[in-house]
């Protein structure tokens, strides 16, 4: 397998001028998730405003591969609805997962298309997952803890 | 055993795929292997990809990026997939490497007793286990007890080989935090009836370890119907490679539990003050794991998969049914377990008359015939019954009619051979 | 290297005793396998040896008496002479295998935790350990401290990698109960200085535990004269195949040690109520060992002992010599360990300046170079340095210099794929 | 290997017709033993005249090999000065362990000779070698007792 169907064009300018860096204020969960085989490492937050994705922000060590799929991460899902996002990181792991025989929609995930190749390196699968797996996770927290403080919002109320 | 299954079962056919059984033996003897609840033979589609494997594809696992890396953890998480489709597993992280089913075994017991909270075995605690287990479902319970201030207790059998379930409401109770028995002994044969058991301990919340041992290579296992919540097993009595066995439990337990051992594989991150672990079921493998092991376990599935379970089990009964018949002209020798062929598996425990096991084997080993004398890692079984060892004869997928014959002519010319002179 | 052994070591010969680098990667390319300290290759007698034991031996061991029985006992056995004989023990009996080097550190470790008496580890005793250990012995000493209260305390090392000596008065002290380290480090390739630490290590009193899994496949090694208590290395590093590792230890102390893990073949008798224990080694092998992963063992031991371990070390240090010194030619390459032949493994961990290690690995295997990225399994000592991950090439037996050239053109290839864009 | 190797006339006759079976009083002392393999399990008394061997007394439960041996042991031991005896176990052990190649000495052996073909059989000398470590155990625990009872009545005296 060539090299180049790994590191598309698109994932190596994502990798060397990575979007959405930097940790940001406000936020409503932050996690750290890490990838035990290699050690590489992100702290990633997530800020929800009502139903939208607010902004996504990150501090992470790694490969090109992860490094570039978070930034591609950011780019697709800050804006977007809370379920289309969702949405968009379930076809994102299906891509993944599909052994380089799942056909992405390039109108609906941009350039994370570029990362069709890496479904065909079983080994680099964690690397590019690393980040939409941490958002996931913040994402679900955020979520619960709205819920949460909501319904505390509500028993005072009554 | 359906006239449909019996004409593709065909055991001539199967006895080709195990290169050993045309082995010759000292003097000349044709090898009659009547000894598979020791250890199964091996087809040589096993062998072959274990070689296969070291040849072509060899590196280790999770850790290498590489071609030959990716390739070999492929050919291991594969495994662990066939192992879950065989025993119906609804999640392939529910599948634990081991060494062998003592392991697996001793494995829940040693995170039982280190466990927080709920799950956790603690003084007072009681466990209860059955008077026919194997030693491997003995001492690690005996160990946890000793570890814990916990108390084991045990269910007896009658003569038949049979459970004394009258004593489960009595035995299974709020105090009782784990039942752990075989599935099929290995010295009685019984099949014991692990659904009724698990359904009262989980009445009165305790979990349920069940030694799968015998059963996963006899007959088709599905554990998410089994009411169990850990099964053990071991590669190497289902025609697969020694050095590997299984421990499978139900994820939402594992997920709680702490590990067992420490290591690589089984870590998230360390640091020297402390580290934090890897779900199941990477937390309960530390180490390079056995990995041509894993990948030749799965040839073996594989081969069980395409003879068919049902009619493994099918082959199985229909053999010792035959052996039991067989046994009964034999004056002298009385059948230690149930003598009908029913809930029953293919290890037949016996005492000939006045001559010891070791002698009886002896004898029998002179002629070709390999069987096992002693106590077969169930001596409480052995006391149970009022004897100090027995002969064991056990059968397999690529047992025929006829070496239940050369074993029956072994033992009248056993008896000639001590009775005589 | 002398000259007279340079003339009997041929690697080119070496070579074909092992079919996998022979093979052609995606793309043609011919494996260049410079992941050996992960795990190494197997040589065809070792491959053959594992078959021909199922094919004709296999058997249970220990309990059954028939020829295969005894012939499968006898290899097994064999095996654990051949362990004995190839690092020097005085008794056959202080061998005892396991799973893999991480099941034997884990073993010493839980045993230490659970011994009565003067051995016994408990809160406010040290165990020490060094900050470049693997993952594998560094674990095992965190659950015990965290089971028994005892405190963990670890060797820093400079960075050269070197251990700092300084401080072993200090350290290893009159509370001080074990010290466990690591003979070569997987990531610095350091050899450390065993004889010294083990000598003030005994003058508190303490035992000593060596992680010799990098050391046994790469020198000569004597257990009798190397001052450590324990010894702990795996199979499948040295030529032998996985699923099987082995803890050396002295015999007087395993003799005073509880058991681990409780089953078959461990046992002396077994009743329901309580159980005593075999002698060592059985004492410390619950269940069905990994046999055919024994006689493979032994076959490999049998491989290495017919190239002469002098050799070995040669020829290993001259290929570690060749690539420090052709690394020293890449620009922004640096080496973390030892940068000369001196006292050190063939095992050299790196960073290219400005591209992550999952890079460089991926470039160097799409040209058919195999080498490792991340923190193989020794955290700790990547932190020490300050930096996340690395890459590594290691070299064993089959290593010719032409491999090291192959890897450094691959690395100027990398430089490039990265740095053109 | 023909089985008429294994059990001699002479094993087989001791099996059937055993000497010095049961327990007896006096003795100095005694072991259980056991052979883990099969279960197969021996206790055995000994006692000690000055420097004779005196009495050796068992009761055991095994196959012929094992019972016969421990008939074979008291007929030879019994009677003898006891560096004598340990002498003869040390031969007795060397035969067992000979893989079939050490030539008995019939003068010191006696009906033991008959063993020789056990060595043959390594599943079965563990067998043959039961009653004789248990002997060994307990005449090695005998004098270490008379020793002991010796130097108290000593210190009593002195
Ligand atoms: C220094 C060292 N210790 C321990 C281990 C663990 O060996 P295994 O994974 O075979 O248990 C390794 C290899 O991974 C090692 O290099
Ligand atoms: C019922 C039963 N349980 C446990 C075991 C232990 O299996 P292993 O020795 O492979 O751990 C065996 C086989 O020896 C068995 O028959």
């Amino acid at each position: 397998m060539s090299l180049d169907m790994l590191y598309q064009e698109i994932i190596l300018d994502h990798y060397k001028n990575p979007h959405h860096r930097g940790l940001r204020e406000p936020y409503d969960a932050q996690v750290h998730h890490v990838n035990p085989a290699c050690g590489d490492e992100i702290t990633l937050r997530v800020h929800l405003d009502r139903d939208t994705v607010a902004d996504v922000s990150y501090d992470a060590i790694g490969c090109s591969i992860s490094q570039a799929s978070v930034s591609v991460l950011g780019d697709l899902v800050i804006g977007k609805d809370l379920d289309e996002a969702m949405a968009l990181q379930e076809e994102f792991l299906t891509l993944m997962q599909g052994h380089g025989k799942v056909q992405p929609d390039e109108d609906r995930l941009e350039d994370a298309v570029a990362f069709a190749g890496v479904a065909r390196f079983p080994g680099r699968i964690k690397c590019a997952l690393l980040g939409w797996m941490a958002w996931k996770d913040a994402t679900v927290q955020a979520v619960a803890r709205r819920a949460a403080t909501a319904s505390a919002a509500m028993e005072e109320e009554s | 055993m359906s006239a449909g299954s019996r004409a593709t079962y065909d055991v001539v056919r199967v006895r080709k795929d195990f290169p050993i059984l045309s082995r010759r033996l000292a003097g000349g003897d044709q090898l009659v292997y009547l000894d598979s609840a020791n250890t199964s033979q091996k087809p040589q589609s096993v062998i072959d990809a274990v070689s296969e494997h070291y040849q072509v594809h060899n590196a280790n696992v999770a850790r290498a990026m590489h071609q030959l890396g990716t390739e070999s953890s492929q050919a291991f998480e594969e495994a662990r997939d066939k192992v879950a489709a065989f025993i119906g597993a609804p999640s392939r992280d529910e599948v634990v490497f081991t060494r062998n089913a003592t392991e697996a075994l001793n494995l829940v017991a040693n995170v039982l007793g280190l466990a927080q909270g709920d799950l956790g075995v603690r003084a007072g605690d009681q466990v209860v286990i059955t008077a026919m287990e194997h030693h491997s479902n003995i001492v690690p319970w005996q160990l946890l007890c000793q570890r814990t201030g916990a108390t084991l207790r045990w269910f007896d059998f009658d003569d038949d080989g049979r459970l004394d379930l009258s004593q489960l409401d009595e035995l299974v109770t709020e105090r009782t935090k784990v039942v752990s028995l075989t599935w099929i002994s290995n010295m009685l044969g019984t099949v014991n009836p692990v659904s009724q058991i698990a359904r009262r301990a989980h009445e009165v919340g305790a979990l349920v370890v069940v030694d799968a041992s015998q059963a996963v290579p006899q007959m088709p296992v599905d554990v998410a119907t089994l009411g169990a919540d850990f099964v053990a097993f071991t590669g190497h009595k289902m025609v697969g490679p020694t050095g590997i066995g299984v421990l499978w439990g139900r994820r939402e337990l594992l997920a709680q539990l702490p590990p067992f051992l420490g290591g690589g594989e089984m870590i998230e991150t360390v640091t020297l003050e402390r580290s934090t672990y890897a779900p199941p079921p990477a937390r309960f493998e530390a180490g390079t794991p056995p990995i041509a092991q894993a990948v030749g376990l799965g040839a073996a599935i594989d081969y069980l998969s395409e003879l068919g379970m049902a009619a493994v089990a099918a082959h199985e009964r229909e053999v010792t049914a035959y052996a039991l018949a067989r046994m009964r002209e034999v004056s002298g020798l009385r059948v230690l377990g149930p003598t009908e062929a029913v809930d029953r598996g293919g290890a037949v425990s016996f005492e000939l008359a006045g001559i010891h096991p070791h002698d009886v084997a002896q004898v029998l080993d002179s002629r070709g015939v390999a069987v096992r004398a002693g106590h077969h890692c169930a001596k409480p079984a052995h006391t149970r019954l009022g004897v100090q060892s027995s002969t064991r004869a056990s059968f397999y997928l690529y047992t025929q009619p006829e070496e239940v014959d050369a074993l029956i002519d072994g033992l009248d010319y056993t008896k000639r051979y001590f009775g005589g002179s």
